[in-house]
């Protein structure tokens, strides 16, 4: 294809003895991506088709990033994800793009609202700086008297929630994640009810980082989880994200807000430490798992949360490397991959042996939170690493499970 | 009238029974419906970042949606899960009839989606894909241009509305739908007949047509030089005909009342302005208002400046625009002027709001019966549909009822509520034509009524009607079952329909369990009759095969009933007889037996 | 201590001035176990004791490992975990330890029963070569026209009832695997109840490998689970082997057995391809994960199956790091640690990257699952594996979700 | 009688308010049910590979318990989550008893199994352990030895029973229990008293006392020279010695009926062997016989060799030893020929039976009604008992009804039922030791009253009576609360019990709820009394303090009541008439300001 045509530009094209009028979208890999006045997308092979005539393209109204600071309100933080996901006309696939202003609609009607991007990212690429970053622009938001909402994807929602949990030692105004399974990009979108409630569970003051998504798969009501207790369950559903024993803090349904679960209040100040060691890796236990694999994780590593079977167990030999890590002075904190009940290291002859070796194991924490856990005592609280891993400091361990 | 200046053409949709189109659910079986689930959707913007027309008009209606879980739905129908992969033998017979069509196959399907947010989709949208380009339809009157061939995906079916809130079931949802248009050269109505049959006979003809009373729709596409009308869903073909023509009358009616209307305002423009007036009817014999004002709604009324007369008199029937739209809206009550005193209202009650709005001689006006938050809509809407109207342009969204008569639906959607699925990569067709050419061509009505008669032996006139009335399969298979072609057909095409007319409906399935009881115990055509009959007499099919009834009179019962039968009688005056003691079949071979 | 006491022999103490009767249990450590007269355990410091005196004791009655073959009827074949465990009187926790007919009990009237221990180990140390063991052994009972129930312990249970479905192509006879999360040692073990289903669920002729536990706290009542479907999901409950969505093929509840899911039935003959390729690794991926790792991990492997988030995502980084791999012809394959809906790389960006390196995505596998698959794949149809990876062979993948 | 040969020992149970044992649970609030579920129990073999006789016993029985999920339980009650870590504050508490009585504190915690398959415990063994051995407690007739310290697990609450099915609540379960067992050197009964009083008011002292009616329970192990006798959970302090002194009778005269039955039977075995009599019953009057026979049960009758007349007769009972037995298996009916004809049997039906029977003079018989099924263990049972029983050993668990008599429960655990609690590693008491005598001596009776008579400066009547009734903690809480130290001793020990034996209980919730109220609103002892008094009659704390009644009367209301009382009366004649006239409060002071 030849000519200078761009995105949006009216085109007229003969395509095997067709004439096709519409708008240029693309021109990648040899094919040509056409809007046509019905609305149709056709993608036409460039060696069919010719150029009759093109006609540049009005300018559409663009898409802005408004900001609105705001003090004793509710300040929205973006940071990507699919709540603020559109479509991508190269690839045709979607990506992160924001516009928050038109997310919010008519939310939050009465409540002084402000937004900010900090970041424009997709959550899979989400790492520990970022926490650190998320924790500041809250902690900044917060002394200003605003509740925060942020927006996030899925995907690690729950690692960043609980990253922030540990990090926000005291905290003044409540702090929601929120994000959506349905991009915004469509009328099923979950996202505009999600920041609704976000922005309405401000209300309830809960001192503690807490994720609002959908309750159900139906819309009108939405749930507030712990974020050191919830994890991603489903890969589609609106209700994916939730509490392992489905203990929600509070309910929202048709606007009206219950409280459940009981919760901490906002203290008077905000306070938080910042700091991450990154050297923590998460390993997942299996038959066949290899010792030697187990060391070349553990290089540079000054912490593993392995995810053992039942009570948190793993195979003799990987017992074995465990013993040689912990004697180097490496952290061992033992997670289930059953998620839910207890690890209990005192049950079986195996656990003994880890326990021995100095393994740590913490109760029902589940394998993510314990993964931000440990780089924020290893971060902050080293010499006492062992003693707080194994009590809840943000209600991260249930010291009583019912369920 | 003279059709010189009418442009009509016709969207066909036909239903597949390949499975549904982005799943792996039935899209014949299975609506047994478990739990359910309640949506609402939101107004998004398009492609080019701009919001369509039909989208912000629904938005205002802000209906709640509530879906019934069938066991033909899935995660994917309940958008939950994205699509999976497109159902590739629903694309081969697009293809199939691309070919039969002569159309111009792209090189890449594309998946798009078309933003309909009457949650007639639980995505918000449709997913549609343009197959081919061009091609044409061959018919009595000469061949009629097709414009495109999509594959798309069909709806939600509608259970039932309750103001706010429509109930939806998944079954429907995801079926594949081949959605023909042709171009706007068709004749006239009955032209529009032939073509309608013609096209939907081709997909028919593929072998994956789905069976069912809605199984075909189609959208007529109407224009008379006011502006396009779509008039959506006609599932049947009669009302084809009666639905355009009612809609060429009422255009050119509504033309000669907006006219009328011109002619008595000039370039005054149209302005509605509501004013509480429920005072007026305390104490009304109104059923209806007092009804409404009970439920907690208030009585408002707007002057209608120039329409008195142009409401509802003769053909001029400004006032049904009105009320189309306003019943859009949930509210029922509309009157106006035109029509009053009437419906237990008085001049008591029209004085009364006269007052109000002091009307001149040929203002007209309305009430409506509504909330407050209503009413400010109420007031935008209309008035921008009387506008639209004013200025002849007519272009819009219709349905039609059972008696024939259309009705406003919504605005004409535009280009604006398409954009890509992203969730499907495009699907390379090239390689798939070749595949779809293997499958061999799919022949037209008529080469397909002219094979069936060979393969089976049957009358020429059997085998048109098998074909042309969508029957083929089902006579394949009741005679697979191992029944006499002839009779098969026969059963299709005469017994069945009369009883049906008489009775009542007769399931296939029910048709085909018949068949092999029959076939496992020797049972002939008589009893098949008889059965047929107590099926369709409401029985079901276990009572049906422990019916005595059913079975032929023996030969000792035969005997027995000719020995009291005087001697002399001829056949047929025998059988005649019988039948007067007996509803029991009659095994003729036995009888010609017993008679020589 | 002096002498030369036996465990089991009779002893009198002075302790600390007080006169100490009892049986002897062990000495460890610097401590006597003694258990006294009235059965309570007593451990008492060396260096405070003195023996009085001691007798031997009389021999007790031997716990045998009875061993009866059969044919036509039902064979249990014991490989370890908590359904064959007691206490070690050395360690003080519980260790393996066989006596089966004990554990059957009335179980099973009426039907022909055969014991035999094939193994004895923790479940944590299961391996594939075990995998192999049980799917020969159990094919020689199919042989033999035997049911089979297997007694493995219920940690990595789901990981070997798998593999073994993979590993029968065709089975003549049900292939059962139960197990227990309360030890037979104790009055309120599920191990007896969980056998004597297991036996029970054998009359349904089910053609697939199967678990039956337990089907919520209560006794009573335990379900038939397909195994490819099946997953730890609590550390210590008794209903904690589950469907991931709940789906049973069947429930018995008070002796009477309803089917409830549709399930394959039993073949004519039994064939099994028992060649696994152990050369596959299982990665848990997490925020910070880093592209070293994957590599280190990757090392001497030949496939990966990658526990993404979400949809099946992982960072930019690793992202660039499986391309490196799949190019060495590493097979990667992608799964969700969100365990539940389908794993989809359509839809976002890093998904579609991700399919274009020839990441393969399996819709809704489990991810221990899709290890196992992974080796039997590799170690019999390689050069099937990307199609076969794909599509359902054993149930293992929900082409419909509907919950 | 001579207490010569008697052996009296007790071991005495205390709950703790520390929390539960082995969880995080509450042990003194939280009792709300919510779901519940079912289990049953197995016989499984110890540590030795034996199982114990109590173990198969109950085995025979094939119970199934039900379990109430309570807010105050958790996984590890439900057996569901291995026991968490032994708790510190009650091991500390064990520790502070056992210094109190000098006992030698073991050097390592084990924590035992103690298998009980009654369901009262859902893991079937009860948690225990053994802290400490020796010491002795001080009573008034000198010092009485004490064997062992354990600190246990309490075991579920049983609701109800229904034949073979027993629901049980989890809110008891795992409340951590000391239990101290003293030597068999007590002197009698009444010194048994004394000693469970003192043992358990030392527990209390430690300020870790559960304020519960069944905070305290004893067993009382008790020997005549026939073998050990345990009567289990006797909660009031009176039932031990209405208990004691009720199982000392029935052993003595056990003792002859079995010396008796030996003359009769000489070196014969006893027999029982049970024969279907159902058909003597046919239109029985015994209503009791037609209604079991009605359920589908049968009768069955065995000869009793040589039993006649001691069964039931005088002192002689038999009879009871067996109805006790037979009890147990959910069985109502057993009849036996001491007490036939009766209960609506008459001669005709005992006719009948000793047709079967033949027995001779001295012989006696019963009959059961029970299932097919039962029957067998019935004949196994009843004879090991009467076998075990005629060899003069009586040794056995046995419980006591409200009435003092003693009934058979199981026969007595061996050591066999014991096995080390697997999931909890040993716990060094040696460093713990430090840390309990850190927390001060725990004071005996007298001293504690001593030292609170001066803390609060009430008299040394009031404080005697404070301790030894537990309600020390009681009167700080009331007292802190802002108080006067001596109103609390005052309602405490006068006004509430006056109260709780005329009206009804009042909960200690209220009564610190009507404190804080009455501090917050400035009402005095006369309001207090009053609210006490709405409370005990069975009013909610929002009803009393809404009643007009709580408030003392007005210094204007007072006046005016005084204006109408006649002059020249005494303050407290005045009072009187007051009180005619209204049940309201009267402040006191406000009066004697008044009369000045």
């Amino acid at each position: 294809m030849k000519g200078n045509i761009n995105f949006g530009d009216k085109i007229k094209l003969l395509h095997k003895g067709n004439e096709i009028e519409g708008t240029f979208i693309s021109f990648e890999n040899g094919i040509i991506t056409v809007k046509l006045n019905n609305g149709y997308n056709v993608a036409l092979s460039d060696e069919n088709t010719e150029v009759i005539s093109s006609q540049a393209a009005k300018k559409n109204k663009e898409i802005r990033n408004e900001e609105h600071e705001v003090t004793d309100g509710v300040m929205i933080l973006a940071t990507g994800g699919t709540i603020a996901s559109r479509v991508d006309y190269t690839t045709g696939a979607v990506k992160p793009h924001l516009d928050i202003s038109s997310l919010i609609g008519d939310s939050g009607t009465g409540v002084n609202l402000g937004t900010k991007v900090i970041d424009n990212i997709l959550s899979e690429n989400v790492t520990p700086d970022k926490w650190i970053s998320m924790a500041t622009h809250a902690k900044r938001e917060m002394d200003r008297g605003n509740h925060v909402v942020i927006l996030h994807g899925t995907d690690t929602m729950t690692y960043s929630a609980s990253a922030l949990a540990f990090m926000f030692e005291k905290q003044s105004r409540s702090l929601t994640f929120t994000g959506s399974q349905r991009s915004p990009d469509r009328p099923s979108s979950d996202a505009f009810e999600n920041i609704a409630s976000s922005i309405a569970f401000s209300a309830l003051n809960v001192g503690e980082v807490t994720i609002s998504m959908h309750n159900s798969t139906s819309d009108f009501s939405e749930r507030l989880l712990r974020a050191t207790r919830s994890r991603k369950m489903h890969t589609t559903r609106r209700d994916a994200i939730r509490d392992i024993y489905g203990k929600d803090l509070a309910r929202i349904k048709d606007g009206k807000i219950t409280a459940i679960e009981e919760f901490r209040n906002t203290d008077e100040v905000s306070i938080i430490s910042t700091k991450l060691d990154e050297r923590v890796a998460l390993v997942y236990f299996y038959p066949s798992f290899e010792p030697s694999t187990l060391s070349a994780i553990a290089e540079s590593k000054r912490a593993l949360v392995i995810m053992g079977t039942g009570l948190g167990h793993v195979s003799e030999g990987i017992t074995k490397e465990i013993k040689r890590l912990t004697k180097d002075g490496i952290k061992v904190v033992m997670t289930s991959q059953c998620l839910a009940g207890n690890v209990n290291l005192n049950v079986y002859s195996t656990g003994r042996e880890l326990k021995n070796a100095g393994v740590i194991s913490a109760g029902d924490i589940l394998p993510e939170v314990a993964l931000t856990k440990t780089m924020y005592l290893m971060g902050n609280y080293e010499d006492q690493f062992d003693e707080l891993m194994q009590i809840p400091i943000r209600r991260e361990i249930n010291r009583r499970l019912q369920n | 009238m003279s059709h010189a200046q009418i442009k009509l053409g016709l969207e066909i949709h036909v239903q597949l029974n390949t499975g549904k189109l982005f799943c792996q659910c039935d899209s014949v079986r299975g609506g047994d419906k478990s739990s359910s689930f309640s949506r609402r959707l939101w107004a998004v913007s398009g492609e080019m970042g701009l919001t369509d027309r039909a989208v912000s008009y629904e938005k205002d209606r802000a209906r709640v949606f509530q879906y019934e879980i069938t066991d033909n739905s899935c995660l994917v129908e309940m958008d939950e899960d994205p699509p999976h992969p497109i159902n590739k033998d629903a694309l081969l017979v697009a293809l199939r009839v691309a070919l039969a069509l002569k159309s111009d196959i792209l090189d890449h399907l594309t998946v798009m989606r078309k933003i309909v947010v009457d949650g007639s989709n639980t995505a918000g949208f449709q997913r549609t894909s343009l197959v081919a380009l061009g091609g044409h339809v061959e018919t009595s009157r000469g061949p009629v241009k097709i414009l495109t061939i999509c594959i798309e995906e069909d709806s939600a079916r509608r259970v039932s509305e309750d103001g706010k809130k429509v109930l939806y079931s998944l079954d429907r949802l995801g079926i594949p739908l081949l959605e023909i248009a042709t171009g706007p050269d068709i004749k006239d109505e009955a032209h529009a007949v032939e073509v309608a049959r013609e096209i939907s006979f081709l997909v028919a003809s593929s072998g994956h047509f789905r069976s069912s009373a809605e199984a075909i729709r189609q959208d007529v596409n109407l224009s008379l030089g006011y502006g396009r009308v779509e008039i959506k869903g006609v599932s049947k073909l009669s009302l084809i005909s009666d639905g355009a023509r009612n809609e060429i009358n009422r255009q050119l009616s509504l033309a000669k009342a907006m006219e009328a209307l011109k002619n008595n305002i000039g370039t005054e423009s149209i302005e509605i302005k509501f004013v509480d007036c429920s005072a007026t009817f305390v104490g009304t014999e109104s059923k209806l208002v007092s009804k409404e004002l009970e439920n907690g709604r208030k009585a408002f009324c707007s002057l209608l400046k120039g329409m008195n007369g142009l409401l509802r008199k003769g053909d001029l029937r400004i006032g049904k625009e009105i009320a189309d739209l306003v019943k859009l809206f949930g509210i029922r009550g509309l009157l106006h002027s035109d029509e009053l005193p009437g419906y237990g209202i008085g001049s008591r009650e029209t004085d009364s709001i006269k007052k109000i709005l002091a009307p001149a001689a040929n203002d007209a006006f309305m009430i409506v019966l509504c909330n407050d938050a209503q009413v400010k809509t109420l007031e935008k809407e209309i008035k921008e549909r009387l506008t639209k109207l004013l200025s002849l342009d007519f272009s819009e969204t219709r349905s039609v009822s059972e008696d024939g008569t259309t009705y406003f639906l919504r605005p004409l959607p535009g280009g604006e509520r398409m954009y890509p699925e992203t969730d499907i990569p495009n699907v390379d067709l090239v390689n798939m034509i070749a595949e779809a050419m293997d499958l061999g061509p799919i022949d037209s009505l008529s080469t397909a009524a002219e094979k069936l008669q060979k393969e089976y032996d049957i009358s020429a006139q059997d085998s048109s009607v098998l074909v042309r009335e969508f029957k083929v399969n089902e006579f394949r298979e009741l005679t697979a079952i191992g029944q006499d072609a002839r009779l098969s057909a026969r059963m299709l095409l005469q017994t069945i329909p009369e009883l049906e007319n008489h009775k009542g409906k007769i399931e296939f399935e029910n048709i085909a369990n018949i068949f092999r009881y029959a076939r496992e115990n020797g049972l002939k055509r008589e009893s098949i009759e008889v059965m047929l009959g107590l099926i369709a007499s409401g029985q079901s099919i276990e009572q049906v095969i422990k019916d005595p009834g059913i079975l032929p009179l023996s030969e000792a019962e035969l005997k027995k009933i000719l020995s009291e039968i005087e001697d002399g009688l001829k056949p047929g005056q025998i059988i005649a007889k019988i039948r007067k003691l007996t509803k029991r079949p009659i095994d003729t071979e036995v009888l010609q037996r017993l008679l020589k």
